[in-house]
């Protein structure tokens, strides 16, 4: 029998199946963070964490709170700085997958982590994009890792902070970009990806237990569910435990106690 | 060339009313200290420049010392917002804040473009973001041999640049080791500099022969404060103060405690003050 | 994803005829070792690549395998001219050689700019300099800002570059100490990557945190050839052979005296000579 | 009494009195190296060395014969890649003087090390600029030192392989070139200094022992002498010593043995 399992842990363990041994991956902090090292602890073990702070082929043995922690610098293959870290290695063309989450996403794999409301006079002003709109055009492809909600999933973001798949269709060919752009989006609820065509993220699996119904309730946009929709294989217990012993060091790192 | 002050002469020398000035260090050696030190003489009307302002630049924005930002990526690590620069832009407290908004990929390379005395710097980037709509300083340039579009922005030169560092040796060179950032950058891009250190060491003579050390003749000013980037951090000094990074959310939320904070720990104190905030963060490190 | 494996492997897979190539080093770390393999495998109408072409580029080009070479200082460093470089140039011996020459500033943006995934490099420079009139890639770009006028340069972007280095550990990341040159961005440049180290060893652990290092997935191939910078040296191993440097000057001067002695000392032995060549060199590293 | 010294040994201790202990100095092989090694262990003990080859601060015990030597880098603050060297150092503006030597210069300051005879057929085809043509435009002031002949001096380059004065007058800051260009040359006979206004060198001192005839005689432009034309002080004991010192140092350690 199975352990039960949390949406949140479903979404970083199915977010850490989409990686590679051989992927080059740029992670964003939150989710992505925890998805990467959980690939990078099971399956993946030679795969190569970047951080934008200029850690490269980074192993940190728990979550950092911040892109730059010490811990990503100790556990590294090298950490070059930040300019050479844009120059070199992501826009140099050096990173396979990029990672990102989003506090706004539209169906086309836009990203909005900038304003909500009007960029002049916002009503909510976000941190901004930081490595984001560079990380979106010139990795191989992007993989988007948020929790359904309707504020989260709009039908059309605020501000192109990052661009993914424009209005879809061949937009994002059509800009002179030659990277994928967004390949996988993993939620809480679900897995999707988008239609070959049209861009348009279409749900490929949801994870145990989850409806349309509960998909479609907490999405801003009109949802297509593939054909053949599968469900997303349960977590297995190495998975589990490794993430959520991922999770206890860092939380007794992070409170100042021993690990 | 650069001399060896205390903090207090090394700001009112250096920062000026006015000035175009970066307070640099990603996530790692943020320059604390000094910038309490320059909320302390008062400067106005600044223009502060950073990659990743966070919580010293809420604090200076809170202070009402600052016109414009020029800047990334404006969070509170591992957090969330800021709620000091939030409140001065959606509702202009305590006065209005201009905004010059990049991404990391820009800034980067506009430090490194005026760190090499370059006017600009040039890159393949903003493709389909909207910042380029709303900031008329991102601009394309084409290559003459391809015909490729690519993106300009102006190279960032401050007028200072504050960073702090592990160590200085005796002749006042610098040596920055781990998440290197844009510091060297930053220095060597701005009119003066000015470095607090951890510590003095006799010489270098044990370091990387390829380590980031900036030759004495590169900074204007040399300051000691040991636990300077509290609650930032030095690599193989002591480590982050997680704790002050949230309890600053909950000080942020309200204009009267974010007041009352500030003046019980910046105002009334001096920058002897860090050593003892890194206390029971340092072996760790 | 670096393998290991036999120079000559490395060199079979990675260098075929007709490719622009680097085999980069600046003074130190000169890849002797794999352009004598390069050689002894007879490629033909390759372009060569490098700041500062000296001994190695010399005989490649006596031999007869260059079409065309880019560079920005083609001398016997402390020694003096290129014999064999200037009789292609100036007598077409063994055959023409179309040369493209810049300043040393142009070739390292130019190295900075393809390991930048760019087009061209702009920096400031040629500034009533003759080579602008004679190179038709060195062409102007304006600052959209200030309106100046900076040089551009298209990027290097080679088939393939070849470095020596000092030390692989075994997972295939390559660190390189001292003078470190071009090298990093060469490597990073090209579309494949060959590097001949001193020696593997189990880690990088005692390594400072922002030495320079290559990742494993930056590199094609690692080669283990002790001594394969010789007469160039490697920091921490060997002295330069200044001698060897001297009596090439002898050697090339006379198109005999020069076929003999790569008959002797290139074609007819391997990459396994060079670890007695460096044998009286070794202490003072 | 004075010690005896050769032509050769009065121009590189003439020319490291020019340099001052707050200089950052830019530093070409061959006579500069000694002449700025020479003021280090004499008068500018704190002056800072750089060489293209990425050392900066270097403060080697023998000279080195390329501009890449090991003793370079074992004795430097620090060694940058080439790249950074070109960008940060020399082209952002932080050195103040640039040492240069020339196979052929002219009396504008120009300097050739490119080609003798035309481009596209030289004559001879010499090394090439290599880091001149940007030392000369960016750092703070250009010395340049050689050894007269009527081949090196000429009427006119063949190439400007690094631009000096171009035709003299403000043909330098026609240009847009905002440094002040060759200041200084120093001479195995003499000391010259350009015209404020037309930037023709003219010569400010004699060497001891050196006439105005000797000097024309090895100069293919017709030479200027200065109203005051004075004569060059002799080098001290404590100069020669120090430079005799250092040559015998760098002599041994080139051929092998202990210095």
């Amino acid at each position: 029998m199975d352990a039960p399992f949390t949406p949140d842990e479903m979404m970083t363990i199915a977010a850490s199946r989409a990686l590679g041994n051989d992927d080059i991956c740029f992670v964003g902090i939150g989710a992505p963070s925890a998805a990467c090292n959980v690939a990078r602890l099971t399956h993946a073990p030679d795969i190569t964490l970047i951080y934008e702070s200029g850690t490269i082929g980074t192993a940190p043995d728990i979550l950092p709170l911040s892109i730059g922690d010490g811990e990503l610098c100790d556990t590294a293959v090298t950490t070059v700085s930040v300019p050479e870290m844009f120059r070199y290695w992501l826009q140099g063309g050096r990173v396979s997958v990029g990672f990102l989450g989003a506090a706004q996403l539209d169906k086309f794999g836009n990203i909005n982590t900038t304003v909500i409301g009007d960029y002049n006079s916002p009503t909510i002003r976000l941190p901004g994009g930081g490595g984001a709109p560079e990380i979106a055009s010139s990795c191989g492809e992007i993989f988007i890792t948020m929790k359904q909600t309707l504020r989260g999933m709009v039908e059309a973001v605020d501000f192109f902070t990052s661009f993914g798949h424009g209005l879809g269709g061949s937009d994002r060919a059509d800009l002179g970009i030659s990277t994928k752009g967004p390949t996988l989006l993993i939620t809480d609820l679900a897995v999707w990806r988008p239609d070959p065509t049209t861009k348009e993220f279409v749900v490929q699996s949801l994870h145990p237990g989850v409806t349309q119904d509960m998909v479609q309730a907490t999405c801003g946009w009109v949802v297509r569910f593939a054909d053949d929709l599968s469900v997303t294989e349960v977590p297995t217990a190495l998975e589990l435990k490794t993430l959520r012993d991922l999770k206890a060091r860092t939380e007794a790192a992070h409170s100042g106690e021993a690990a | 060339m650069a001399k060896f002050q205390s903090l207090k002469d090394a700001v009112a020398e250096n920062l000026n009313d006015g000035d175009i000035v970066a307070f640099e260090g990603f996530t790692h050696l943020i320059p604390h200290a000094a910038a309490h030190e320059a909320i302390r003489q008062d400067r106005k009307n600044l223009t502060l420049v950073r990659m990743t302002p966070d919580v010293v630049y809420d604090q200076m924005i809170g202070m009402g010392m600052v016109d414009k930002i020029i800047f990334s990526y404006a969070g509170n690590p591992g957090v969330g917002l800021l709620r000091r620069m939030r409140d001065a832009i959606e509702n202009n407290w305590p006065k209005a804040l201009e905004i010059e908004e990049h991404s990391h990929a820009a800034m980067a390379n506009a430090y490194e473009a005026g760190a090499a005395g370059l006017p600009c710097a040039v890159f393949r980037g903003y493709k389909g973001a909207g910042l380029k709509d709303v900031n008329d300083n991102i601009r394309e340039i084409t290559c003459p041999f391809t015909g490729e579009k690519l993106a300009a922005v102006p190279s960032v030169r401050p007028d200072v640049t504050f960073i702090h560092a592990q160590k200085a040796n005796k002749r006042g060179d610098i040596l920055i080791e781990g998440i290197i950032g844009v510091q060297k950058e930053a220095v060597l891009a701005a009119k003066r500099a000015v470095v607090t250190v951890e510590e003095v060491v006799d010489d270098f003579e044990d370091v990387h022969v390829n380590a980031c050390i900036l030759p004495r003749w590169a900074v204007s000013s040399v300051c000691v404060v040991e636990g300077g980037a509290h609650p930032s951090y030095a690599h193989g000094y002591y480590v982050r103060d997680n704790a002050a990074y949230v309890e600053w959310d909950k000080i942020a939320s309200d204009r009267t405690l974010f007041r009352e904070w500030m003046q019980i720990n910046v105002l009334d104190v001096d920058e002897n003050i860090f050593v003892a905030r890194i206390n029971t963060l340092k072996g760790a490190a």
